[in-house]
């Protein structure tokens, strides 16, 4: 690749760039600010304040952050392994078996597409409450585990898998389910690595649906214990606040920041585009 | 035809599908059903059943001066989102994909929204808009701007929410921007390049027609997008002042749970699917396109 | 052993999860067969959704803290059961009757007692004695009517050299619950917002419009406020920053104020046109229907243990909310702690003028509907006169069944 | 017990005949190849007696099995794709032994089958690499092994030289039919490469929209084609063919006039056929103009207007010819193939 | 005008070097082809002749300009990449004269250049269709166009033909040749097919690692390859090279004892080479024995080994020789070359 050389238009860009960065950062750059300083602090911008860890011990004591970490991180974890294994076998059927039916079947899951359980949470809840179901983690999960985007994703996925590689996976004496999994599940890895980083990015941040589904500490995700923790109603402290947040999006922050490259790279090769 | 492997496609087509279609119809079709059912009985409560009221609902619908209220701020909020956010997410993708002084940092800090809650950030930005001691004040007061009350005046409202949501937004889409703009070949650039063609030139000519499909992609989750996203309303502004910054699905939200009132909310979500139905024609012919692109 | 669920909400600032945790955990201590699993389930409309969300799917809580002012909904939906029909010994009796008798109207209708005080407040009004001495006015002579907070917010007001301003004379907050500052306006003007059994709103009152025209005024023509809707959450922050002299908030914030202010504050009542006037506010403790009689008796053990003197008087120091009963204030620590800080005592002394918060059939609706209106009458879209006739005409509506 | 026989083959495709009543026999232990041009159903037909395709009509029989209708799991055949079809996420041991764990055999034996069938193919010191890592001629040769450590009798092989360069592909060639011999495999070979098929075959099926043109050993194939389509498919540059014509005294070549008599008979629209290293170059005898030069190292093709028909000489090393010269041209009457206007192949009279 | 000269260039990528201290002169109108096997820097090379790599050191000159820092766009050269490059969303007509677009060549023109050029690549009728409606030698053809249009005095091309079929390589084999003649283009063409290079060039420059092998005229190169590599590189089967070895009475092949005598001087651990081709079979000479017969129709190839070494001699038409078959061969010694123990050639003397 040659050098594009560098004009000042092309400086212009760079800084623009630069500029739009730290514009998209500055929220957590915040964040980071009042929860290091004293509550005095918080809303005042004093190079000189003193640092403090007092915000996140006060934090984590006043609400069961640990509980949450583990409700939103068993939904989360239950959910994809559902996802995964759910649309595995749909994308599986859709790309490499001519049913009756198949057609009108794959609309309808693409319906889902749009009307995604968000907007159905009024039936949806009745639904769970007729199954007995209502605060439990299951409940949470249960609309999402058949992921239409998921079935999507890797049924186009599965389509540009060469037909090559399962008619030698069939002369060497596989089944129909062990092609799946010895050729079409490793293959897709790319795309397994890249809707499970949506999927998880998404349901630790889903919000609506887990609040009127759950009622209790011992089911509650993080981001409604969050919502509750920091509810205008009881007035804002943000030193506080900032620091449970932190607290709560460390975990995928410091996920994101360390696969961040893979991440790119399998949305990529999953033809994510 | 009605070969072994015609019948070995019914039974293992259907048996694979079986799972997935089963939560697929009971919780996306079933309840899309029963919503547009519930829409024409009245909301029970312990004292008084429900009971069929045929087009009721509807009829209150089309009374109700928030339901208008809503439905109108929500097509600016479209309007406001959507070509914003996908315009800076080219933007930030073509930024990216060059070469650039710390690009992996940039990309970071693009894509960081996207991990963070909006309900936890939504306080951040609460902070970003409370007039005086807020940050957007303490900033345009050293230009000598006058406090301004952001979320609380109905003519600010709308587009504080709506710039918080392209900032979440812009760098999710990006991440599909970034990835279609690798997969183009580089010696199209390149020749590009030969013909002497200028950066902005061949944007025009052949990146951006060529990221067209991804485009179409990006704008359809954009709109669904644009009727979903109302975390950041429960700590803004609760849909005020005077439902200045209300959406539907949030005015869904208030009046199942904090009205009680089912059928209402049915008759309403009833509204939100035939939009979303809509879009969903569009979608496909979409997708059509996109396929035919290849 | 009997296990009991308990939901409650928490409006004002510091960390009250910490004090029920604590008030929880000594009841336990003392009644080991019982255990009770308090929840904090965020404002009180989420309390309430989740309360009635518990209800209806089968796994319900015994009791909660809810709005006083939930009322109505919850009998309306058949949730809760009466005080009465529970209490049996005399002892129990006479505790029921000894609470303030201004923080008993929300509970009561039908002739039945459904709720229980406890987390209950009047509105005060904190202001800022630095900001009075900088004014020239006497930081211990508050306003005391309509006019005086006029004009003496105006004094309050302090520009820079460009005109922007630093300070603002006075906050009155215009999201979360307007409704209830606007109760204070209207009661301080001679008029209550709805009748005794929650099916009529006078929402077009002259003295209601009168007061709402007076609380934009405020805002547009006297300057004394800023001008469209404030922050119910963001005020007490903008308090202790100094960026207003005046703010009127729940007297629960009063503890958390009081350690965070970095000036000198006082706390009075709020002013009168006709007369003083506030509603009371907060939350009661109410019985689940759906519960066997050990749990009630075990909910009602507890009840009364949260409402002993002794915790009374821990918990309104703790807080700022108001000691729900007058012998709270007969006890030792309650007493120095008023002498010693007399804010204490001013919602207390405040009840006198007190009337009942709205509280209505279709609760939510008709409280939104007066929401909208007030804010539209402040954010300028509509005029008080044409935002509040509206409201009342849809809000007969609503509740013309119930009559 | 692995000889193939393909009985009245039919494959439709949406009504369309992509192979039309095709029959031959593959004698145990033989080589196969199966030759035509793209699109000829060569494909089609290997897949059938791999059983990946269902048939429309007829029968495969291996041995004395009668498989039309068995998976192609229970065929103990084994295949070679044209891409290879090498598992990518796979090392090269692994895809080798990719079968033989499907079919739940031992992990001693397998480890003692890979090592003996990776010593044959020259692939010892690859075996933990993954397919990328690899050149093309080393892919194939994976993709032979994995093929040879099912110890099937019989094997299948699509286009597996067409990914590689002229020069592996010579090399490969060798070594597959190396190999073939060595083992004893019942090979059925598709390709689209006459050199392959020649250079290669026991014998030749050449295939033309869905049916059989000839079939036949190379030699067969190359000295007697049966029809002009076989004579033009084989040989490079292929066969020339000249339209001939009654003239007064006989017949002769078109264009020529009397300076194109030929001596023996054949009727208006018929072809002579002559393949471009039979003509030579002489004092006397057709006349011709040169248009064309093409120096290729050991040879040139020296390409002739002969009375405005296209005609292709090869000559060894360098010709000393020139663009425009006039030259004479002549052939060894052996050497000439006749054929009729329906362009099957006409005896010599 | 449009002469290029190629001054010790050298890329380096991260401290290895791809191209190495290269140096060539096309001549104007002339047809350069740059030969060499995959990796050795073709690509790169080329690459930076047409400014789309910078260079690491020396210089690249067009006519009398020192072009080494100028944009690729200020080269006035047009490319036809391997892939093509054509863009998807443009019809053919877009695509060819997207450049004149750029250059903002007005309307009338544009179209006037567009008929003539679609005309002499034989495109007239596809003008409307998307590069995606085409076969590869069509879009070959559209790749052509483009660069052509331009009317440029010199064009790249980077192994333009490798995405096709043999048939079609041939055809567009002589199209670009005569095109190139025709308009008189300054050609530098990249391949490491060894055909293209003999039949299509004025010129060749053999890479090796970066480095330039030798120079020379398709002629040369096959007739005097200067390096053992060369030789090996060119011709189909490639050159035998024969280990030779000192013996009591002079020089000899190894292995092969008095039998093996040559009649040239020789040190140890030379290589005499000896073409396919010209080795003939005799009643007397070197004695070897027959390994394997390739029939190609044509000709046909036959191993021998010879002292232990392999060798490969090319015969017309049927071998009538055996497997096992001992023989004897000889050769006209001015067929034999001879390389020295780098590889290097040596005289034969
Ligand atoms: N799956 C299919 N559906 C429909 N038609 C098909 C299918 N596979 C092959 N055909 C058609 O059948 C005919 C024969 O195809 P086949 O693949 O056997 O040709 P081939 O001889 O292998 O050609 P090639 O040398 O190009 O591989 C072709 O006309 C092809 O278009
Ligand atoms: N962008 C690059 N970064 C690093 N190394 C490179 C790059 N491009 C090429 N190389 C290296 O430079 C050397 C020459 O590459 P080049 O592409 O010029 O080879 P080539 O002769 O064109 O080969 P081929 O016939 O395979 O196209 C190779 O070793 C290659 O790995
Ligand atoms: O903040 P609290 O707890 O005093 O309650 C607020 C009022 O009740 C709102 O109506
Ligand atoms: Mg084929
Ligand atoms: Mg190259």
């Amino acid at each position: 690749m040659s050098a594009v050389r560098n004009t000042p238009g092309r400086w212009l860009e760079i800084i623009g760039a630069w500029m739009v960065a730290v514009l998209w950062l500055l929220p957590l750059v915040y964040a980071f600010w009042a929860a290091f300083h004293p509550p005095e602090y918080a809303t005042r911008f004093d190079l000189l304040a003193p640092l403090t860890l007092e915000n996140f011990a006060t934090a984590w004591s006043q609400a069961p952050f640990g509980r949450y970490f583990v409700n939103t991180f068993l939904l989360v974890t239950m959910i994809l392994i559902a996802q995964l294994f759910l649309c595995t076998l749909a994308a599986y059927a859709f790309a490499r078996y001519d049913f009756w039916g198949k057609n009108l079947a794959f609309a309808l899951v693409l319906l889902q597409l749009m009307i995604m359980p968000e907007v159905l949470i009024v039936e949806n809840y009745r639904t769970m409450s007729n199954l007995g179901l209502v605060d439990s983690i299951l409940a949470i999960g249960l609309p999402y585990m058949a992921s239409a985007f998921g079935i999507f994703l890797l049924r186009q996925t599965f389509k540009t898998i060469p037909k090559e590689l399962e008619d030698a996976a069939r002369i060497e004496g596989c089944s129909e389910i062990s092609i799946l999994w010895r050729v079409f599940v490793p293959l897709a890895k790319p795309t397994y690595i890249a809707f499970g980083l949506v999927s998880i990015s998404h349901h630790w941040n889903n919000f609506l649906w887990p609040l009127i589904i759950t009622n209790s500490v011992s089911t509650r995700p993080l981001t409604v214990g969050l919502a509750i923790f920091g509810a205008p109603e009881s007035g804002v402290d943000w030193s506080i606040i900032t620091a449970g947040t932190l607290l709560a999006v460390a975990p995928l922050l410091v996920a994101f920041l360390l696969f961040q490259r893979q991440f790119v790279q399998s949305f990529m090769h999953a033809g994510i585009k | 035809m009605g070969g072994p492997r015609f019948i070995k496609n019914q039974v293992y087509g259907w048996l694979l599908l079986m799972p997935a279609a089963t939560l697929l119809v009971a919780f996306t079709h079933y309840p899309a059903v029963a919503t547009l059912l519930q829409s024409f009985f009245s909301s029970g409560t312990a004292r008084r059943p429900s009971k069929f009221v045929g087009l009721d609902n509807y009829a209150y619908m089309l009374e109700d001066p928030v339901f208008w209220k809503v439905l109108t701020n929500n097509l600016w909020y479209a309007v406001g989102t959507i070509p914003t956010s996908v315009a800076i997410a080219i933007l930030m993708a073509l930024w990216v994909n060059e070469r650039l002084p710390l690009r992996g940092v940039v990309r970071m800090a693009y894509f960081t929204p996207t991990v963070l809650p909006m309900i936890a950030v939504a306080n951040i930005w609460l902070f970003f808009y409370s007039p005086d001691i807020g940050l957007l004040d303490q900033v345009t007061r050293v230009f000598g701007f006058h406090s301004q009350n952001w979320l609380g005046d109905p003519d600010t409202v709308l587009a504080c929410i709506i710039v918080m949501t392209v900032w979440k937004e812009a760098g999710f889409f990006m991440i599909f921007y970034l990835a279609a703009l690798q997969s183009l070949p580089h010696e199209l650039e390149e020749a590009g390049r030969l013909e002497g063609a200028s950066r902005w030139y061949f944007f025009w000519r052949v990146t951006f027609p060529l990221l067209m499909p991804t485009t179409l992609f990006v704008l359809i989750n954009a709109v669904i997008n644009s009727f979903k996203l109302v975390d950041h309303l429960f700590i803004l502004t609760k849909g005020g002042p005077d439902n200045a910054s209300s959406l539907l699905l949030y005015y869904i939200y208030e009046v199942a749970f904090s009205f009680f009132d089912q059928s209402y909310a049915s008759t309403l979500t009833v509204v939100l699917l035939l939009l979303l139905a809509l879009i969903a024609v569009g979608k496909f012919t979409a997708l059509d396109k996109r396929i035919h692109y290849r | 052993k009997t296990e009991l669920t308990m939901y409650y909400p928490v409006a004002v600032g510091g960390p009250l999860t910490e004090v029920v945790d604590k008030l929880v955990a000594d009841f336990e201590a003392e009644n080991p067969d019982i255990d009770v699993n308090a929840i904090y389930a965020g404002n009180y409309n989420d309390a309430r959704i989740k309360a009635l969300a518990a209800l209806k799917s089968g796994e319900p809580a015994q009791l909660a803290v809810m709005f006083s002012i939930d009322i109505y909904e919850l009998i309306e939906q058949d949730a809760i059961i009466a005080f009465d029909d529970i209490v049996s010994s005399e002892e129990d009796k006479a505790w029921l009757k000894g609470f303030y008798p201004a923080l008993m109207e929300n509970g009561i209708t039908d002739d039945k007692t459904w709720g229980i005080p406890f987390q209950r407040s009047t509105i005060v009004m904190y202001y800022n004695k630095d900001a009075f001495r900088e004014a020239g006015l006497d930081p211990e002579n508050p306003p005391q009517t309509w006019d005086e907070l006029a004009s003496m917010g105006k004094k309050l007001v302090k520009k820079a050299g460009d005109g922007t301003v630093e300070r603002w004379g006075a906050m009155i907050p215009s999201t979360g619950y307007p409704y209830w500052m606007f109760g204070a306006l209207t009661k301080q003007n001679g008029q209550v917002l709805m009748s005794g059994d929650g099916a009529t709103t006078f929402f077009d009152a002259p003295a209601t419009i009168e007061a709402l025209e007076y609380w934009k005024g405020l805002g547009s023509e006297m300057g004394v406020m800023p001008e469209g809707t404030i922050e119910w959450g963001t005020l007490r922050q903008n308090f202790l920053e100094g960026k207003t002299a005046i703010m009127w908030h729940s007297t629960g914030n009063l503890t958390a104020v009081k350690d965070n202010a970095s000036f000198d504050f006082g706390v009075a009542m709020l002013p009168s046109k006709v007369s003083r006037g506030t509603p009371t506010g907060g939350g009661n403790f109410y019985i689940f229907k759906d519960t066997s009689e050990a749990e009630q008796q075990a909910a009602l053990k507890l009840i009364k243990f949260l409402t002993q003197p002794e915790r009374t008087a821990e918990w309104s120091i703790k807080t700022g909310y108001i000691g729900t009963r007058p012998d709270a204030y007969e006890t030792d620590k309650l007493k120095n702690y008023v002498v010693e800080f007399p804010p204490a005592a001013v919602a207390r002394d405040q009840l006198e003028f007190a009337t009942a918060e709205l509280s209505t059939y279709q609760t939510g609706r008709v409280r939104k509907l007066l929401d909208d209106a007030i804010q539209a009458a402040l954010t300028g879209s509509k005029s008080p006169t044409e935002a509040l006739t509206e409201a009342q005409k849809a809000a007969d509506g609503l509740l013309r069944r119930y009559r | 017990m692995s000889r193939i026989e393909v009985q009245s083959l039919v494959k439709e495709w949406s009504g369309q005949r992509a192979v039309d009543n095709l029959s031959f026999v593959v004698e145990e232990g033989s080589f196969t190849v199966l030759l035509g041009p793209s699109g000829c159903g060569k494909s089609t037909t290997l897949r059938m007696i791999a059983g990946l395709e269902d048939v429309t009509g007829g029968r495969v029989m291996i041995g004395e099995r009668d498989v039309t209708n068995l998976d192609a799991a229970q065929r103990n055949l084994a295949m070679v794709f044209q891409s290879y079809a090498l598992f990518p996420h796979l090392s090269v041991a692994e895809n080798i032994v990719f079968g033989l764990k499907v079919r739940k055999v031992k992990r001693v034996e397998r480890e003692q089958r890979l090592q003996r069938v990776a010593e044959i193919v020259g692939l010892e010191g690859y075996l933990e690499r993954k397919p990328a890592q690899l050149s093309g001629g080393q892919r194939q040769r994976v993709a032979l092994a994995r093929a040879i450590i099912a110890e099937y009798p019989v094997c299948l092989m699509d286009e597996p030289l067409s990914n590689l360069d002229a020069k592996l592909r010579g090399e490969m060639r060798a070594e597959i039919r190396g190999l073939q011999r060595k083992l004893g495999i019942t090979m059925v070979y598709v390709t689209h490469d006459q050199t392959e098929a020649m250079s290669m075959a026991d014998q030749v099926v050449l295939l033309r929209d869905g049916r059989c043109e000839q079939i036949g050993t190379p030699d067969t194939l190359y000295n007697r084609p049966q029809t002009a389509f076989a004579a033009r498919f084989l040989g490079l540059p292929p066969m020339n063919l000249l339209r001939l014509s009654r003239t007064a005294n006989g017949t002769g070549i078109v264009g020529l006039g009397d300076q194109g008599a030929i001596s023996f008979e054949a009727d208006e629209g018929w072809h002579l056929g002559l393949r471009p290293e039979d003509i030579e170059f002489c004092d006397e005898g057709v006349p011709a103009r040169v248009t064309a030069i093409d120096y290729l190292g050991a040879d040139s093709v020296v390409s002739l207007e002969i009375g405005g028909q296209g005609l292709a000489v090869r000559t060894a090393g360098h010709s000393n010819l020139k663009l425009g010269e006039a030259v004479h041209i002549g052939w060894n009457p052996t050497a000439a193939h006749l054929f009729d206007a329906q362009g099957v192949r006409a005896a010599v009279s």
